[in-house]
């Protein structure tokens, strides 16, 4: 019973610096809001673009290098789904699992190979 | 205190003061912040022979900060009228609330820590990932090019350089064969990790240092191309909020950085006489003050060189080091 | 079981094939020579089959039997092994079809000529349609039936599809269409049986379905059952047989293929209808087909005043042909319903001699429409002056068709008609005004044609060839032959269908 | 503060997978489709954990199961992201509805 | 988990799947380390020779006694041999038609398109030896996921990405359906391998929560159908076959397809039959009215919609449903033939399916068109082909002497031992209706004239053709060639032993 509670108050914890961590800026903010003046005219409120009139939308395109990255990530991050427990629990598994995580890095590698030889590594 | 509260049934009474307790450490996280601030200042300069951040507002400048935080709340706020407005306002709640959250499971000493989940690290590691979508809504809600091309640089820096943040502690994960960082610690009694996994240590700093979005890797708020970044159209203290995540991550990193790599509160030793809150805060200052030195000393890289380096140098270096750790581990331990 | 005759007479068209297939397809005289030898080798042998049949054997003769597939089903109970065999074999009825199928094949190869492109493909279809044909008249086993049958219906779909006239397509597709229900149906009814039975041998599956009714009822083939696999079976050869409201497909193939193809078509194709109910339905189910017996008989009378009827007021030789295939159709139907060893015979008679008449009169067609490019009534006349010795046939034709005694129509007709007076004597009576009607609309048309004022588009039509008019010669040999000398069929026959006739099942 | 029981997950799972699969078949931009997926593989983690904490018999097979869920819904995420990019390269929309140059 | 423990596991067993997945990696590593401008067809000849490879492998174990590795949840018995030799002679084949593919620009320099189609294998090898819920999903998504790129791999070709998204979408929902429905199997039972699974089902609490197992059993299946393309689960099929490149569309209809079956049979008669509640109460049994309708309505839908299509490909999509709906027929009937008749039709409809797809190949990459009457005239313009194809039409049609006849006829045994008279009508109809579309074909290439040209496959071309020629010509004349070596090869009560 114990245990369930520390299990239970480690994540209240964590929910107490959640609730912190949101509370700061709202606080903040609205404390600011009553300090601040509050003056909006039109110019103030366009878009910045170094001085000159914005023009277009900002909402465009952007490069599709960046959405390639993403994949990468979400390939490498999800990796570590197996490489962790992998790594908490290698003293029980032993030199087999090495062999196995071996062979799952090297496919990793292999990945990363493809992606590099493929120039998707490459910035613009 | 805290290791008691946390075994005792979980009531409103001890909401109440983990929450005052959580609010103190977050008060002494601003307090970091402020004089962090100010250290930055005053080690640039004092490195790079300028004078001008030396001569500050207060006695040695110390109301320096105090002041801007002050003029920052009085600044009026604009938002720009094509901004896309619920996702800029929620947009620095969103950076800041996980770059806290981390602090959570953070033990600074024996007996000075919050929470103790199992899983810490991967707490950390999960949590300290959300920021990006803050800082990525940012840019986006500010309906800028600069501001949107720094956040999409900054998401593409900051998940390029995850990648190998996550792998490189994996060498840790196998010495110690646990997540819980007080028992990541408690490993290093004798030597610290530092020393066993130097590549480790190597790839997490420079990672860390990307995560962070500091010189040699602030691309996503390169004044002399994107004027700044992400947070353009940010003014007064929602602007501020993204200054404060930058710190509060630092503080956060460099805390992790000193329970894995530098043994935390572990005394050096014959002087363990020393408690190990100050030890703690020796190896942590040490920390920031490493990650001050190297925006002082290193220009800012190109960002294709930025993203190479991640991909093709520190990855392959990571995965490297999990292979060296294991076999290190199958035959000393 | 050491006679491989049968195996080689289905199988001896695939040598023309083979020859075929190394002879340059633009070689048109070389091509058809070929296709009409190969048609000789199956034709020997099948005389060899015929002469060799001993009639005073009821039990099968050149049985071949090899074990074929086995799908090693565990047996449910003992004695059932599940094995399909390839099994031949010839009892009286199919002796006769298959010298049938072989002598109208050779003409109908002989007819041929008139084909005016891709000889080479015709004719390696056309006796691959042999083989198919020959195959499902000696087949002993369930699936080596269908087997044949289907094969029948892929080479039928190009001859039509591709060497008919105008709505040529469609009629292949209809065609198609129909035979392939109907062929689906039996396959049902194929593997029912088998999957009860645990063989599919024609022996063994009269064995089994005449235990006794109690027997029966345990191994749940209960008397309903039977009937509904009787009736699905009458659906199925109906289809090809045809009968009345199935029949649509028939009409278009008979107007729209070549000549050659609606010879063989109408001379054997629309038997195999005839022979799977007798084979199947009377071997088979002969209780069950008493039930409904009455009901085969009127929807025959049906068929038979139907299709006189209809075939009066056509205007197409062809389409008054088809109609009055529809009405013999009938009269096999009426002979097989009597169930009676006269009736029977009748029926049987009645295929053969219909497959006789209606390739004469084909053929006949044929050469007139080669000649002519028509085959409107309205449009010949008075042939006789012109094409004396074609109209001489072609009258030959219509008169054995009506039954003019003395040709084998007639014998066919008097038998199948005195079975049925034995058992439904108000049916028979009302069929007999079908006979008349025949009579009346066959001699309008064949009057029409040959007598009577000479078209002016005729008059510069020139007399066929001896070599084109001998097919038709051999045809009206073997039909008055047999309508003079009956006994050459009906000894064939007669123990068979007494067997079938006595309701013991065909083979026991 | 008792202990949550096994049906609130189910429920939960039940309608996250509801509201995906809802998503999934009704949503006209692309990527909101394979979010939908990934909103249901996650409803069947729910249920994976859930039941290998509190189910019939609590073992941590679902947990193992829910592991590779998650790789494979990466993996599945990731190669529904690379087609699309390809498609949008040629086809300048992500719209569901515009997806119809088959068939004609 | 000792090393000694995992050492003592059999894993020479796994030779074929082994040889596969070193071939698909050295593949990999080669393609990349080849020079940008090297033409990458030796790489094909190299995945056929490891196939090959992993075929010599795979007969040497027909015999074998059941055996397991990794805690019983990759087995070895006679019932993952015999499908995984179709994986492998059909991927072989397809192998021979990816080589000759002429894709879009600068195809020659794709490598990918070879080992993905070996890892794809290697997926449909996984499910067939999988006697554990995780290890079947893995081996089903290691399937798909290369199924998908392998839809989409021409880059710049619209149609490609359409179908591959179309793919990845339907495919995903039904992963996500399937796996739900096995989340509540696991929740019921406690456990994701399918024997224990059959166990414990007959456990009582199972009993009083029936109604999830109910919604597990019809999120299985459904989302199953979706991997066989079976009604009304149907629809992403036309399109995916249209787009994805001609080999892949025969890997789909041919190996994902068979990978489908193997998955249904083994997850619902282990897990769902096996029970020692007996034959009389499972719920696979209560359930097999709906599992029919759903086999007749897949027939109706794929027969019918086939009539009206005019892109040879499309029309081959909805022959491949229909023909989902007649494999479905033995399944739906759970006669004594189940696995015989499955197998064959299986086995028969690798070699008709395959055989015309590279004639499909073949004709539409010469004329650059897929439209039916691309064929016109085929029998004047190559008529050694054109036969071929009549005969894998016929085949299809499933008219005699031709293994798709032995196969159907199969097929209506097992029905009909269970006296599931409708279903069988309704098979049986429905293939008279496939004889308008499928002869449609026969009669574009015979009776319709078009291009007079002279025109020859390429090698690898011809030879699929004539191998399946050959295959559905000897399998359709001697069935026994195929039924006496499954017979006495393969001992399908070893899948039912635990």
């Amino acid at each position: 019973m114990e245990l369930y509670h520390l299990y239970q108050n480690n994540y209240l914890v964590v929910l107490m610096f959640l609730l912190l961590g949101i509370l700061l800026p709202v606080v903040a903010l609205t404390a600011g809001k009553l300090l601040r003046p509050s003056k909006p005219t039109k110019e103030k409120q366009t878009t910045y673009e170094s001085g000159i009139e914005p023009f277009h939308q900002s909402w465009v395109q952007y490069n599709v290098r960046y959405y390639i990255f993403a994949l990468l990530f979400v390939i490498f991050d999800v990796e570590t789904v197996f490489l962790y427990p992998w790594a908490v629990a290698y003293e029980k598994l032993g030199i087999f699992a090495l062999i196995e995580m071996t062979i799952f890095i090297i496919m990793l590698l292999i990945g990363l190979i493809y992606a590099w030889k493929k120039k998707v590594l490459k910035w613009m | 205190m805290i290791q008691d509260l946390l075994y005792s049934a979980p009531s409103y009474l001890n909401t109440l003061i983990f929450f005052a307790l959580g609010a103190g450490l977050l008060m002494m996280v601003l307090g970091f912040v402020t004089y962090a601030i100010l250290a930055e200042r005053k080690v640039i300069g004092f490195m790079q022979l300028r004078v001008g951040p030396n001569r500050v507002g207060g006695p040695l400048g110390l109301l320096q900060t105090v002041a801007d935080v002050l003029k920052l709340l009085l600044k009026e706020d604009t938002i720009p009228k094509a901004a896309d407005r619920p996702l800029f306002i929620l947009a620095p709640v969103i950076a800041f609330a996980p770059a806290f959250m981390v602090l959570a499971v953070i033990p600074f000493s024996e007996s000075l820590r919050f929470s103790d989940i199992g899983i810490g690290l991967l707490y950390y590691i999960a949590i300290s990932g959300i920021s990006t979508v803050g800082i990525l809504m940012g840019g986006w809600a500010s309906n800028n090019k600069y501001a949107l091309l720094g956040g999409m640089r900054s998401a593409a820096q900051m998940i390029s350089y995850e990648v190998p943040l996550v792998m490189s502690v994996i060498g840790i994960i196998l010495l110690t064969g646990s997540l819980n960082l007080v028992e990541i610690v408690e490993a290093q009694q004798n030597l610290a990790y530092l020393f066993v996994q130097p590549l480790a240590f190597f790839i997490f700093i420079i990672a860390s240092v990307a995560e962070l979005n500091r010189t040699p890797f602030d691309l996503p708020e390169a004044e002399s191309e994107l004027v700044a970044g992400y947070h353009v159209e940010y003014s007064g203290f929602r602007w501020a909020f993204f200054m404060l995540t930058e710190y509060v991550y630092l503080f956060a990193m460099a805390s992790i950085t000193t329970i894995l790599f530098l043994g935390g509160w572990n005394p050096i030793p014959f002087l363990d006489f020393i408690p190990g809150v100050i030890w703690f805060a020796i190896k942590f200052s040490f920390i920031v003050f490493v990650m001050i030195w190297i925006r002082a000393t290193l220009p800012r890289l190109r960002a294709d060189q930025l993203m190479s380096f991640g991909w093709k140098v520190l990855l392959p270096l990571a995965l490297l080091n999990i292979f060296i750790s294991a076999v290190i581990k199958e035959i000393w331990f | 079981m050491d006679s491989i005759l049968l195996s080689a007479l289905i199988f001896s068209p695939l040598l023309g094939i083979l020859v075929l297939l190394f002879v340059p397809k633009t070689d048109e005289v070389v091509i058809k020579w070929v296709g009409l030898l190969a048609t000789l080798l199956p034709l020997a042998l099948a005389f060899l089959v015929f002469i060799g049949f001993d009639q005073t054997k009821e039990a099968l003769q050149f049985a071949e039997q090899y074990k074929w597939i086995d799908f090693h089903i565990q047996p449910l109970d003992a004695g059932n092994d599940f094995v399909i065999s390839y099994d031949l074999g010839v009892n009286g009825l199919s002796v006769v079809l298959l010298l049938l199928t072989a002598i109208v094949s050779t003409l109908a190869a002989a007819a041929s000529v008139w084909i005016k492109d891709q000889w080479k493909g015709y004719f390696m279809l056309f006796l691959l349609l042999e083989i198919g044909m020959l195959g499902v008249f000696a087949s002993q086993n369930l699936l080596l039936f269908f087997i044949f049958f289907e094969i029948t219906l892929i080479p039928t779909f190009f001859l039509i599809g591709k060497w008919g006239y105008l709505d040529k397509e469609k009629a292949a597709y209809s065609f198609l269409i129909y035979n392939g229900l109907g062929s689906a149906i039996l396959l049902i009814v194929f593997i029912i049986l088998y999957m009860k039975a645990g063989t599919m041998n024609f022996t063994g599956l009269s064995a089994y379905l005449s235990q006794s009714p109690e027997m029966l009822e345990r191994l749940y083939m209960g008397e309903d059952f039977r009937l509904g696999l009787l009736i699905a079976l009458l659906v199925a050869l109906g289809v090809k047989l045809p009968i009345v409201p199935l029949h649509s497909w028939m009409l278009q193939v008979h107007v729209q293929a070549p000549p050659p193809i609606v010879m063989i078509h109408s001379g054997i194709l629309l038997k195999i209808g005839a022979y799977g109910l007798l084979q199947f339905g009377v071997g088979f189910f002969p209780g069950e087909f008493e039930k409904i017996a009455f009901w085969i008989a009127l929807l025959g009378v049906i068929n038979l005043l139907y299709g006189a009827f209809i075939a009066f007021v056509q205007i197409d030789f062809k389409k008054v042909l088809a109609y009055s295939s529809v009405s013999h159709m009938g009269i096999v139907l009426i002979g097989i319903a009597s169930l009676t060893e006269a009736g029977t015979q009748g029926a049987m008679f009645q295929v053969v001699s219909h497959g006789l008449i209606s390739a004469l009169l084909f053929f006949i067609v044929g050469l007139i429409y080669q000649r002519t490019g028509t085959s409107l009534i309205t449009h010949l006349g008075g042939l006789a002056k012109v094409m004396p010795i074609t109209a001489g046939f072609l009258l030959v034709g219509g008169l054995a068709s009506l039954g003019l005694p003395g040709m084998s129509g007639f014998i066919s007709e008097f038998m199948a008609f005195l079975g049925l007076f034995k058992t439904m004597p108000v049916l028979a009576a009302i069929g007999t005004l079908g006979i008349i009607l025949t009579a009346v609309y066959i001699l309008r048309a064949v009057l029409t044609i040959t007598f009577g004022e000479t078209k002016p588009m005729l008059i510069s039509i020139k007399e066929a060839r001896f070599v084109e008019w001998l097919p038709a010669l051999i045809l009206t040999f073997f039909i008055i032959l047999i309508g003079v000398y009956p006994a050459i069929l009906s000894d064939m026959l007669h123990l068979t269908i007494e067997a079938m006739t006595a309701g013991k099942g065909a083979m026991s | 503060m008792s202990s949550v029981p096994l049906s609130v997950y189910l429920v939960l799972a039940l309608i996250l997978f509801c509201i995906g699969l809802y998503g999934a078949l009704t949503k006209r931009n692309a990527v909101i489709v394979l979010i939908s997926i990934e909103l249901m593989l996650n409803a069947v983690n729910i249920n994976l954990v859930a039941f290998a904490k509190f189910g019939i018999n609590p073992n941590i097979t679902g947990q193992i199961f829910a592991l590779f869920t998650i790789t494979v819904a990466a993996a599945e995420a990731a190669v529904g992201l690379a087609i699309l990019i390809a498609l949008y390269r040629n086809r300048k929309t992500v719209n569901v509805d515009e997806m119809n140059i088959l068939k004609r | 988990m000792t090393t000694q423990k995992l050492l003592s596991f059999d894993w020479g067993m796994m030779a074929p799947e082994f040889t596969i997945l070193i071939v698909a990696t050295l593949l990999s590593l080669i393609d990349l380390f080849m020079p940008n401008k090297a033409s990458r067809k030796p790489l094909a000849l190299f995945a056929i020779a490891g196939v090959v490879i992993a075929i010599v492998f795979a007969t040497l174990q027909i015999g074998d006694p059941t055996g397991s590795i990794l805690f019983d949840t990759y087995r070895f018995d006679a019932f993952a041999l015999a499908f995984k030799l179709l994986f492998l002679f059909a991927t072989g084949l397809i192998l021979l038609l990816a080589m000759d593919y002429k894709g879009e620009k600068n195809w020659q320099y794709r490598g990918e398109f070879f080992y993905l189609i070996l890892t794809a294998l290697l997926g449909a090898m996984m499910m067939a030896s999988s006697a554990d819920l995780i290890t079947l999903f893995v081996g089903l998504e290691l399937l798909s996921i290369s199924s998908y790129i392998l839809a989409g791999i021409r880059k710049t070709n619209l149609h490609s990405n359409e179908a591959a998204f179309k793919y990845v979408v339907n495919g995903g929902i039904a992963t996500a359906i399937t796996l739900f429905g096995m989340s509540y199997v696991y929740g019921l039972t406690g456990t994701t391998n399918l024997y224990s699974i059959g166990e414990a089902l007959t456990d009582p609490i199972v009993e009083q929560n029936g109604f999830l197992l109910l919604i597990a059993f019809v999120m299985l299946f459904v989302g199953l159908s979706f991997k066989i393309a079976a009604a009304p689960f149907h629809m992403w099929a036309p399109d995916v076959y249209q787009g994805s490149p001609t080999p892949i569309t025969a890997f789909l209809s041919v190996v994902s397809k068979t990978a489908g079956f193997v998955l249904i049979l083994k997850v619902f008669i282990l897990s769902f039959l096996s029970g020692q509640g007996g034959w009389h109460t499972t719920i696979l049994l209560e359930l097999q009215p709906y599992i029919a309708f759903i086999a007749g309505i897949t027939m109706i839908v794929g027969n019918v919609i086939a009539l009206r299509q005019r892109n040879i490909k499309r029309m081959f999509a909805y022959s491949s449903i229909a023909h989902a709906g007649y494999v479905l027929v033995p399944f739906v009937s759970l006669s004594l033939l189940v696995f015989k008749a499955t197998w064959f039709y299986l086995l028969a409809y690798l070699l008709m399916n395959i055989g015309a797809f590279a004639v499909i190949q073949f004709i539409s990459e010469r004329d650059k068109s897929e439209d039916i009457t691309a064929f016109s005239g085929l029998y004047k313009r190559s008529p050694l082909v054109a036969v071929m194809m009549s005969l894998f039409m016929i085949s299809l049609a499933g008219l005699p002497f031709t293994a798709g006849f032995i196969g159907k006829f199969g097929i209506f045994m097992s029905t009909l031992s269970t006296g599931h008279y409708v279903l069988a009508s309704v098979m049986v109809t429905t293939t008279v209706i496939s004889y308008v579309y499928y002869f449609n074909v026969l009669v574009q290439m015979y009776f319709r004239n078009g291009v007079v040209d002279r025109i020859r496959p390429s090698v690898g071309l011809l030879l699929v053709m004539v191998i399946c020629t050959v295959g559905t010509l000897a399998f359709g004349i001697y069935p026994s060639a195929a039924l006496e070596f499954f017979h006495n090869g393969f001992d399908m009560t070893q899948l039912l032993e635990k």
